[in-house]
C-alpha cells in the first residue's frame, strides 16, 4: 500500500514539525558537546517512538504501522534535514530484516518491543574499512547447544546504544541480544559524533537465534537505502541553507548569489539533488515490493546520493567561504554527517561496481 | 490495475501483433533520430498509415483532432506494449512533439481543426522559426518583422536553425509586430512555406548533414488567421513550446540498446565477466545509472504534477538528457575505437558510420532547445531564486 | 642539446610565419574537399621538407638536424594549430624508430632519404579499433630468405602515401617498403579527412628486414608524444578562436565574454592547456634524454593530452553555439581531428593504466 | 653540471650526514603541516638550531640576512640532497613563505635587517590580517583604520583568519589610511603583537583546531617605522605578498607519500598486481598525474620567468593545487574506508585521526589565499582578457 503523493506530503510536514518543536539542529550540538558515548537525547528518542515511527515499517500485526520503509524513508529524511541524533534508521532497519528473515517466533519475540521504542536495534556487518560483505571472518559454528559465534564488528552504528543485534557472520544473521555474555563493546569516537562502537562477540547463542530466511544483501539493501534518504534530507537542508547565504551574503557590492558562475553551480546542485529524490524514493518502493530490480535501485540510489552529497556539501563550504570552516556555523556538521553516510553500506564506487555487476558487465 | 485497463492492454497488444510488421521491430531510432534514415519500405508506409488511421501517433490527442482520445494511464499501457513488441511510432517531429501540444494549448478550435489532424497522420510536416543571426540565446531580441496589413501580416526577415525548413510544409515562427516593446512586441505566427517570398537555405552540419536551413522572408503575406493567440503575445507561446521541446529532449535516450550490451560484444572480458577496461566500465555504469535516475525522475515530476505538485522541472530534466546523449555518443565511440571513426565508404559497417555521425551532431543537443547555459540561468533564477546584481 | 628557451621561441615562430604563408586552416579545407586519398597536398609536403623539418629528430651525420623530438614536438604543434595536412609526424616517428632501433645500414639506407623528403614513413601497429600492442596478431617468421609477414592493418596514418611501413609483428618490428611485392592498401575515408590506409601484408622480407635493436613501447612513445604535441597545438588554436568569439559575439547587449560563468570555465581551460604544455615538452625531452621516466613522462602527456583536448574542443563547440556545430566553421575541422588523435597509441584510459602499471598499482 | 655544484652538492651531503638527525626523517609533514603536530623534540630543537645558523631555512636570501646566499642551482641540489635524505626544513610559517620575500622586495635596508634574521631562524613568528568579517574576497573594501598621528598610525578594527595570531609575534596587515579611495587608501603595515590595544580570540574549525583567529586593534599604535612602502602603496604590497602564498600552495603536496603506496598497504590487490578497486585506481592516477603534470608546470613557469617569459601564472597553480590537496584528501578517506573517520580515543592508529582532521582542513584550500573563484576571476581578465559587462 504506498502512500499516495497527499500522504507523503503530510508525514512529511508531520516530522518536519516534530523537528523544528523538539529536535532543531541546537539539539544535536548539545548532544554532541555532552560527548555521551549513547550519542542521541534519549528523551527525544522516546518522543520519536511515541509519534510510531520505530515502527514505522513493523506489519501491523506485531504493534507497528505497517507502512513500508518508503514511509521511513521520509521520517529518516525529514530527521536528518536537523540532524537529528537517534538509532531510529539502525533501529527501522533491523526491524526490516527480522520482518524479513524471521520466523514468526522472532518477529513476536522482537517486534513489538521494537515499535514501542524499548528495544534499540542495529546491523552488525562491516568489519575492516570497508563494506565489504562478501567476506566476513566474523565465524558462526554449530554447536550442541546451537551456534557459536566469534568475530570483532569495529564500527557499529548505534553500538552503545543498542539492545539487540542483528549480527552478519560467515553462514547467516543471528540476532544477539547486547546482554550476551561473551559480547563486549566499546564506544568509537568518530566524526559525526554519533554512537559509534566496537562490537567483540564470543558468544553462544541458542538454536532459534539465527535469521534462517535472511538474505544477507536485502537486509544490507534496507541500511542502504535508508542511508540514502538520511543523505537526501542533509543535502535538502544544506543547499537550503547555501541558497540562503547566497542571497543574503555582499561581496564585491552585491549578493554573491547575483554572480553567473555560483548561479550555474546552484542550478547543478539542484539538479543532483532532485535526480537523487527520484532514486530514493524508487529504491524503496522496491523494497518494499520486494520488486526484482531492487538491488538495481538501491545501488542506483546508494552511489548517486553519495556522489551528489559530497558534491553538495564541498560547494556549500566553498560558497560559504571562511565562515562554513568554523565550528560555529552548521555548514560542517553536515559535512561531517555526510562522509560518514557515505560509505555506510558501500560507497558510490562499491554500488557503480554493484550496478555493472547486477546488469551483467 | 482495473480490468478495464488490462482489456486496453490485450486490446493493444492484439493490434500490434496484427498491425506491427515484425521487420520493423527495432527500428525506430535507425529511422526516427539516425543522421542517415533508411528509405521508407512498403511495409514502413503501411505502418505508418494504420497506426495514423487508429490515431495512436498521439494516443493522447482527442479523438476529433486525430488522436485516439486515451488517458495518461492508457497510453502508458499502450507504450509498454509497444516497448514490448519492438514497436515504435513512425509519427514524430516537431509537429508531434512541440507544436501540437501548443496549438491544443492555445488554438482556437477552428485552428485546431484545421492543423492538428495533418500532424497526428504525419501528412505535414512542421519547421520551428525561431533563432536569427543575432537572436540565439538572446531570442527576444529576434529582429524579424510582421506588420499588420489590415486582414494579413507582412513578414520581413530571416531566421536560422529551422529545422528540416527543406521538406516542410508549414512553419511556426516568432515575428516581432513591435519594434518598441522587446518581449511584449513578439507575436506568434504560423507561416505556410509555399508562400511567395519564402526562401529556403539548408546549412551544413559537421556531421554532413544539413538537418537545418536559413530562412528568408520576403514580403510573405501571411493571413490573420494565422496568428496564433494574440498579438503580442508570442514570447509567452513561444517559452511554453520551448518546455515541450526540452521534455522531449529529457526523454530522448529512452528507446535506445543499452551500452553494455555494445560493450560486451566488442570489448575484452576478464576472467570474472566484467569489462577489462575498469576506466570504461565505470563510465559505462554511471552514463546507464544517469539514464536510469533521468527515467525515474521523469516519471516523478510527471505523476507530481498530475497531484498538483511543481511542473516547471523542464530546465533540469533538459541539462540532464543532453549530458546523457553527448555522454552516450562519446562512449559509443569509447567502444568502438578507430572504428566509429570512419566517414563513409569502405571498411566499415553502417552502425560503426551512424556512430561516427550521431557523435557529431550529439554535440547540438546542448544548444538546441536553449543552451545548458539558458536553462541553468532559469533555474538559478525562477526557480531557485536568486537574482541579478 | 636541448634547445633553450629563446631558440624554442624561435622555430615555433618561424613554424607559425610559415603556417600563414603556406598553409593555413584554408588550405586544410581545399585538401579535404578534394578528397584524393593521398589526405595532403604534395607541394606543401615538399615546402615542409625543404625547411628541414622531416629531418629535424634524424641526426646529422644521415642529413638530418640532429635537433630530437623536443624540436620536432614544436613543429608537430605548430602545424596542428592550422591542421597542416602533412605526414610530417608519421615520418618523424618513424625516422625516430629507425634511428633508435636500426643498424648502420638500415639507418644509412633510410634516413637520409627521409630527411630530404623523398621517403614518407608510418608506424603501422594497431590491428582492431583498439591500440592494444600487447596482443599483436600480425606474424612474423622466419624462412630461409628471410622474413615472412602476414596481417593486416585495418587504419594506417598516411597509409596511402608511406613509400615506407615500419610494421609491428608478434616477433618484432620491420621496415617494409610500400612497393613490396604482397602489401596491398585501399584507402580509409575517416572523420578527420586524412590520408588514412588499410594495408594488407602477405610478404617476404630479407633478413635485414628487421629493426634488431627496436623495443615496440619505446618506438610507440615517439607516436605518443608528437600526438600529445598536435593536440597541444589544436589546442591553442581552438581556445584563441574561442577567446576571440567570446570577445565579439554579443547576446543580451553584451558580449558572452562578460558572463562569468563562461569567464570561469574559459579559465579552467586556460589551466587545463598549460598544465599540458608542460608534460608535452617534459615527455619529449626524456624522450630524448632516454631517460628512465620516459614512459610515464609519455603517459601522462598522452593521458592530460586526451582529457584536455576533449574539454577544449566540446567546450569550444558549446560557447561558440549554433555556429560551432556548421561546416562552415573552423571549430567542427578541430573537433574531428582532436577525437582521432585521442586515440592514437591509446586514450586517455589507456594510458592512465599504463601509468599505474609502471608505477606499481 | 659545473664541477663545482658537485662540490656544493657533496658538501651539502656532508653537512646533512652530520647534522640531521636520522629519527625525523621523513616527518616533515607531521610537524609542518599536521592539524596536531607533535611537542618538539630536543632533536627536532638542535636540528632547527643547526640550520638556522647555516642559513639554509631560507637558503636564497642574502647572507646579511640570516640566508645562505645560494644560488638557484645551489638551492635546487641542497633540495634534492635533502630530500634524498629525508631531510626538511623546521622553518617555515607565513614568514618564510609570504612575508619574508615581500620584505625583500619592498622594504628598506633598516626594515630588512631588523625583520628579517628573525624568520631566518624561526624565533619569530608573523601571522597575516588581511580579511574581514566584510572583506573576504572583495579585499579592498577593508574598513580597519590606520589614522596618521603624526609618528605613528592609530589602528582601530577587526581582521579575521589571522592566522596563528594567538602564538604569533607580529603581524602583516593591510589598514586604511584614506576612506574614500577603496584601493589607493590601503596601506600595509607590520604590527607588535605585544601592543596594548591587541585583543586575540581564536577560531574553532571544523577540524577542532584553531589555527585562524579573531584579532581585535583597539587604539593601538604603530610607529611610522612599521610601515611598509608608502602610504596608499598596500594594495599592490598586499596582492604580491597573496602571489608567495598562491605559489606555496600550488607546491604544498610535493613532499608526501605517494597515495598509491598507501592504498597497496590497504586494499585487496588482484591476481595481476592491480589495485581490485578499478574506480579508486583511475582516481588515484588521476590524482598523481594531475601532482606531475603540476609540478611539471611549475618548474616550466619559474624557468621560463627567469628567461624572460610570463610570470603570472600563480593564480592557474593555486587552484590546481587547492584541487589536489582536497582529491588527495578525500582519496586518503577513500582508501582508509572507515578507519579514516575516527576523531580522537581509543580504536584508530594516529596516521588514521590524522587523514580524518586534514581532510576537514583541506576544504579551506580553495578558500584561503584567494578562493577558487577569485583565481578563476583573475586568469578570466588578466591573462585572458575577458571583460566584465
Amino acid at each position: 500500500m504506498p502512500l499516495s503523493i497527499q500522504e507523503q506530503t503530510m508525514l512529511a510536514d508531520s516530522v518536519g514539525a516534530w523537528v523544528a518543536r523538539e529536535s532543531p539542529v541546537t539539539a544535536f550540538r548539545r548532544v554532541r558537546d555532552a560527548a555521551d558515548p549513547l550519542g542521541f537525547d534519549p528523551a527525544a528518542w522516546r518522543s520519536i517512538a511515541a509519534m510510531g515511527w520505530a515502527g514505522i515499517a513493523i506489519s501491523e500485526d506485531q504493534g507497528g504501522a505497517g507502512l513500508g520503509l518508503a514511509a521511513a524513508g521520509l521520517i529518516v529524511a525529514g530527521l536528518g534535514r536537523a540532524l537529528v541524533a537517534s538509532p531510529l534508521a539502525a533501529t527501522i532497519a533491523a526491524s526490516a530484516a527480522i520482518l524479513h528473515g524471521g520466523d514468526e517466533a522472532q518477529r513476536r519475540l522482537w517486534l513489538p518491543s521494537i515499535a514501542e521504542g524499548t528495544a534499540i536495534a542495529s546491523i552488525a556487518c562491516d568489519e575492516g574499512g570497508h563494506h565489504d560483505p562478501a567476506r566476513l571472518r566474523t565465524k558462526a559454528e554449530r554447536v550442541a547447544s546451537g551456534w557459536r559465534l566469534s568475530g570483532v564488528k569495529p564500527f557499529v552504528a548505534e553500538g552503545s546504544a543498542a539492545t539487540l543485534f542483528v549480527v552478519a557472520a560467515d553462514t547467516g544473521l543471528f540476532l544477539v541480544p547486547a546482554d550476551t555474555q561473551g559480547l563486549a563493546r566499546e564506544p568509537r569516537s568518530m566524526m559525526d559524533s554519533r554512537g559509534h562502537a566496537s562490537v567483540s562477540l564470543d558468544v553462544t547463542l541458542p538454536a532459534d537465534a539465527r535469521l534462517s530466511d535472511a538474505d544477507l544483501d536485502t537486509v544490507l539493501d534496507g541500511v542502504r537505502a535508508l542511508a540514502a534518504a538520511e543523505m537526501l534530507g542533509l543535502a535538502d537542508a544544506v543547499f537550503a541553507m547555501t541558497l540562503d547565504y547566497l542571497r543574503v551574503r555582499v561581496q564585491f557590492g552585491r549578493t554573491i548569489g547575483s554572480f553567473q558562475a555560483l548561479q550555474h553551480r546552484a542550478a547543478t546542485l539542484f539538479t543532483r539533488i532532485e535526480l537523487v529524490r527520484s532514486c530514493v524514493a524508487a529504491a524503496l518502493a522496491a523494497l518494499d515490493a520486494r520488486a526484482d530490480d531492487s538491488r538495481s535501485l538501491v545501488s542506483l540510489a546508494k552511489a548517486q546520493a553519495g556522489d551528489m552529497l559530497n558534491l553538495v556539501t564541498r560547494e556549500a563550504v566553498q560558497m560559504h567561504g571562511g565562515i562554513g570552516m568554523t565550528d560555529e556555523h552548521d555548514v560542517g556538521l553536515y559535512l561531517k554527517r555526510a562522509k560518514m553516510l557515505e560509505g555506510a553500506g558501500g560507497t558510490s564506487a562499491f554500488h557503480r561496481d554493484r550496478y555493472a555487476r547486477l546488469n551483467g558487465y | 490495475m482495473a480490468s478495464g485497463s488490462e482489456g486496453f492492454r490485450r486490446a493493444s497488444r492484439d493490434w500490434l501483433g496484427t498491425h506491427f510488421p515484425r521487420a520493423l521491430a527495432g527500428l525506430g531510432p535507425r529511422y526516427m533520430s539516425s543522421e542517415t534514415p533508411p528509405e521508407p519500405t512498403p511495409a514502413f508506409l503501411a505502418w505508418k498509415r494504420a497506426i495514423a488511421e487508429k490515431g495512436w501517433g498521439v494516443p493522447t490527442w482527442p479523438c476529433q483532432y486525430g488522436g485516439a482520445g486515451l488517458s495518461e494511464e492508457e497510453a502508458a499501457i499502450l507504450a509498454e506494449e509497444m516497448a514490448a513488441a519492438g514497436a515504435w511510432t513512425p509519427i514524430g517531429g516537431m509537429g508531434v512533439m512541440m507544436f501540437g501540444p501548443t496549438l491544443l494549448e492555445y488554438g482556437t478550435e477552428q485552428q485546431k481543426l484545421r492543423h492538428l489532424p495533418g500532424i497526428a497522420d504525419g501528412s505535414i510536416r512542421w519547421c520551428q522559426g525561431y533563432s536569427e543571426p543575432g537572436a540565439g540565446s538572446d531570442l527576444a531580441s529576434l529582429q524579424c518583422r510582421a506588420e499588420d496589413k489590415g486582414d494579413h501580416f507582412l513578414v520581413n526577415g530571416q531566421k536560422v536553425w529551422t529545422s528540416g525548413a527543406q521538406w516542410s510544409d508549414w512553419c511556426f515562427a516568432l515575428v516581432r509586430t513591435d519594434p518598441s516593446d522587446k518581449r511584449g512586441g513578439i507575436s506568434f505566427l504560423m507561416i505556410d512555406m509555399r508562400s511567395p517570398g519564402v526562401t529556403v537555405k539548408p546549412i551544413r552540419m559537421i556531421s554532413g548533414s544539413s538537418p537545418f536551413c536559413e530562412t528568408f522572408f520576403d514580403n510573405v503575406e501571411v493571413p490573420k488567421d494565422n496568428l496564433l493567440g494574440a498579438t503580442g503575445q508570442g514570447w509567452t507561446i513561444g517559452k511554453r513550446l520551448l518546455q515541450h521541446e526540452r521534455g522531449g529532449i529529457s526523454q530522448m535516450s529512452s528507446d535506445v540498446p543499452p551500452l553494455h550490451a555494445l560493450a560486451l560484444t566488442h570489448l575484452a572480458i576478464s576472467d570474472d565477466g566484467r569489462l577489462a577496461d575498469g576506466e570504461l566500465r565505470v563510465r559505462i555504469a554511471r552514463c546507464e545509472m544517469e539514464a536510469l535516475a533521468l527515467a525515474l525522475t521523469v516519471a516523478r515530476i510527471q505523476s507530481e504534477s498530475e497531484e498538483g505538485g511543481p511542473p516547471q522541472a523542464t530546465s533540469i530534466l533538459k541539462n540532464v538528457g543532453a549530458w546523457l546523449a553527448q555522454e552516450r555518443a562519446e562512449l559509443m565511440l569509447e567502444i568502438l575505437g578507430t572504428r566509429g571513426l570512419g566517414w563513409e565508404g569502405a571498411g566499415f559497417a553502417a552502425p560503426e558510420l551512424e556512430a561516427c555521425r550521431q557523435w557529431l551532431f550529439s554535440k547540438a543537443v546542448s544548444i538546441y532547445g536553449g543552451t545548458t547555459e539558458i536553462q541553468n540561468d532559469i533555474v538559478a533564477k525562477r526557480m531557485l531564486g536568486l537574482k541579478d546584481a
